[in-house]
């Protein structure tokens, strides 16, 4: 099921976005993204080192994948508004995943600096992406405030603990205006079709993929799993029964046929 | 005259344009923006941008992440 | 993924075994078997009506998919060796989804009628791939007695509660010689994937696809869902951590790259 | 004499054989199979096998399930 | 087990705090406080109705037990700081529950007005416990303004599903230097007991005892759920083991005693 | 809560059963045993050392809580019944709980063994108690064959997994005539409390007294653990809502009283 | 003049106290708090306080709940 | 003539009682019981009950468990 969904003025196909962090090598990089089918990838600002040649950009270029720097590390909103200008800048693009950080031993979420640089932002003439908690409220707010998709996590980034509170999604889904995007803590696909099965429109993920054993094939289960997932909840599932229901006919009926 | 590039604290010649300081620190034309003092600097404006003393200067590029 | 599995002495490319039971109809039965991609299914054997034509059968010989049949509805060992040796007497294939069931209310397998059966099938030649509950001990004497699968059941048939007890099923493969086959309980994708991932070598379910509002959508759905826990097991995940690690370079470390 | 074929008490004149009730009950060749007193009965044998009076038959094919 | 907590200047015995909200009546009220062994209750500030009695304060008067205002149904920051402040002048605590709800569907709290509510009350002398969502980072902010306790959801107010995101609580109990008390959602006994497993300090209940069927024998049963998860925090339960450990000797094994 | 319940023609006050099985000390185990308030526990038939004092018999004698005797370790049928007799005889009591485990690493009982050791064992006059697996069938045939109680397992003996597949003990205590009496698996006081939230009649546990880091007071907490989910479920919990309910009365309603 | 009293529109004589007020509007004496256009008005100053035309009073107790 | 007694051999003198040889494994009195070749031989009967050459005797006891 292919049918594309829209963030902002753009329109993907691929309902799976996959970050380039953790990769071991470029090599590597470079067929865990072919293999995950993505259309936009995430990318980190970082100082330039002497003799930087910018090679995840050349590899992003001709994969024709397009770009989305994050403002991963930023522990203020200040820091994350200026990190996504500098951004926009390097990169000619005013998409950005914001992120604003409480600490860097949680990797959670500060929510009041974050709808405070969301503002900012959108003020500004960007398209932003916020990772934030799975607080329903919260993104209602970074909904009002003009963001083009919330993208709450499932967990802690990078602890494969998938989707802690389906709740809180389908609550938050249930609300949302703009795409729901599920960030953070997929570790296997049955976790990434559950996020998609919860009516998430997305799934971003980074480690699950790049820190796996094998990149390449695991990219191609997440691909797969998106779209499983995006098409159970569009086939509309049987629902959950207490007790059995046969699937044969049973022995005195006239059969079917 | 002294300014800070990236942390770290580098002498420069007085009316030493941002241009030639970047120019200096990295090879990379593409991909890579600075900010002065808090401040993005568009690219176009480097040539004209002439530095103070203590100035604080980050260039920034994209690498893997998130 | 597409590397076959073994079972008896045929080998399979696809791991999902869908079966015919629930559908509205032979077209939306059709569509469903053909998007699903399986190639072996099972179909119940039933008095026939004065003039049934079989029309199943002639559907599954058009779509080139093996047919297994099974004892659905028998409560004990002697009935289910009967309907098998009809069934093989009909269709002229010696394999066998042997179902015991202890009563119709639960349709949960009756575990002693069950290896009752089993072993005496297979003294007669019948390649047995017995429904059965999660028990790793039932399990094993199943293999012991010679089945070419074991199949346990995820949840009650129909029921869609997918897999109830993940952690006997893990006991189930880690002991296994013969493929684990997940059979009964699959409601979404997710549960699809999960069972894969478990370890599991095949998934058979119908009333999930047939059921579902959408039939021909949900076997698309099925058929990636296994095709990416299959994957996603292969290719390694990442461990479960209970704290946050970071995807994205620390912000004073200098970049990979 | 009488039989019962698929639960149902049917007259049947003595001597006829198997092939011809089956023949009577369903125009399917295919995908058929038969037990008399809860024994498989071999197509091949169906001409010859002569049905007994109070003979229990079932008559069973292939549909849709599990 | 029953050494006390400290809250603020208190200290209590009893780590069950109950609700007054919803029950039937006053008499069925009276029986549930006592068989709670609660030491401390909410109470909600509404206009008074011509010849109001103001019953339920008898009532607390009769049984011992202190009064912990709340602010239900504020708004926003201003609404809650002012009705604490009238729940002070008539009720003469500066103790209040804190709750500024985002909206009356969800009733969950809104993060940004809450730590604004909680700055001003506690500047203005009040000890402040919080209701809150399960963000850790959130807690933190209310615990650095000076919140006497952090006061998490485990679900939604009334909904009865538990403790939805054990895995928060826990990271919420491990940063804490104010007590962690599990507010709202509890059903169960079992969800009391492992709120408290979870290192919660103590347990705040309302519908879960006065909308059960029986509240008086709820209660009593909330009492020795409280109790029984907070012994078992202290005493060290057994490891988490995937395979079997014998609870009787080998066999051959000569015999301890 | 306190009504009393009756295996076979005995009825016990306590709910809680407490084995022997892996206390540190004889002093350690007597102090458990009092806290647990159990009147009922189990031992194992070992062989006779030289100079065995049969001590753990003058502690359960001394506290005076009945001795139930268990066939631990037993593999088949046969030496399942042998045991039963030697207990029989050397303790005077016709009761047993009945193991037949299928190997020593995973403990889990074997089905068919179990039912036809059970089977000669009423036949002999004793009052059986099985402990078995999750399998409402293989309970059913249990119960039919005349045991006194089925005791499925939450989890494998000693792994503290809890209750794994709550479903199905809820379908084994829909259909029992007999109390069921969860065995093996139980971790902490929540598990504990959530069998009897599901309908269990009792709890068995040794291991997460007995090994856990304070005996004596992880005692107390299962014995109040178990009285809490007896107590809740005869209470009749609040239903589960996927939205919140207020729990104090709206600002514009006239307040209740 | 008026005045609003828990959300109704009241007539009353000018320069009637707030202590009368409520005396009218309540028997309860304990466990009630007072605000006049958002400012809690303590106890001790009801008697003393002149009501303005316009005012609006909350008069609130304690409740059951949460 | 040899005995097993709980896995061990032991020679024993023809004709000796199986209540002697109880007696001198163990000095418990109660809570033990005693299967030989595979059956319960019941307390009354061991000062009567003569061992045979090849005997396997068990001796059990209770002892902390499950």
């Amino acid at each position: 099921m292919t049918d594309s969904f829209k963030i902002g003025d753009r329109s993907y196909d691929s309902r799976l976005i996959m970050g380039t962090g953790g990769a071991p090598s470029l090599e590597i990089l470079r067929e865990a993204l072919i293999n995950s089918g993505t259309q936009l990838t995430t990318v980190a600002m970082r100082r330039v080192a002497a003799g930087t040649r910018g090679s995840i950009l050349d590899l992003l270029a001709e994969l024709k994948i397009d770009v989305l720097p994050n403002t991963a590390g930023c522990l203020t909103a200040g820091d994350a508004v200026l990190t996504a200008r500098l951004a926009r800048e390097a990169l000619g693009t005013s998409w950005v995943k914001l992120e604003v950080i409480a600490d860097e031993h949680t990797l959670l979420p500060d929510p009041i600096e974050l709808v405070d640089a969301a503002r900012t932002l959108v003020d500004d003439g960007f398209t932003v992406l916020p990772y934030t908690n799975d607080d329903p409220v919260l993104a209602r707010k970074l909904e009002d405030v003009g963001c083009a998709a919330v993208m709450p996590l499932g967990a802690p980034i990078g602890s494969g603990l998938g989707v802690r509170n389906p709740h809180n999604i389908e609550l938050m889904v249930a609300a949302a205006g703009v795409p729901v995007i599920l960030d953070a803590g997929i570790g296997s696909a049955s976790d990434a079709a559950l996020a998609m099965e919860l009516g998430c429109s997305g799934v971003l993920l980074a480690s699950a993929v790049t820190r796996s054993q094998q990149p390449g094939l695991m990219a191609a289960a997440m691909r797969d799993a998106v779209a499983a997932g995006y098409a159970c909840r569009a086939a509309g599932r049987i629902p959950v029964r207490r007790f059995a229901l046969a699937s044969s006919p049973s022995r005195d009926e006239s059969p079917a046929f | 005259m002294n300014v800070t590039i990236n942390g770290e604290t580098r002498s420069v010649s007085a009316g030493q344009s941002l241009a030639d300081l970047i120019a200096a620190h990295t090879t990379a034309r593409s991909g890579v923006a600075v900010a002065v003092n808090g401040e993005v600097v568009p690219k176009t404006t480097w040539p004209d941008h002439v530095l103070e003393d203590g100035a604080t200067i980050e260039i920034l590029t994209a690498v893997q992440g998130g």
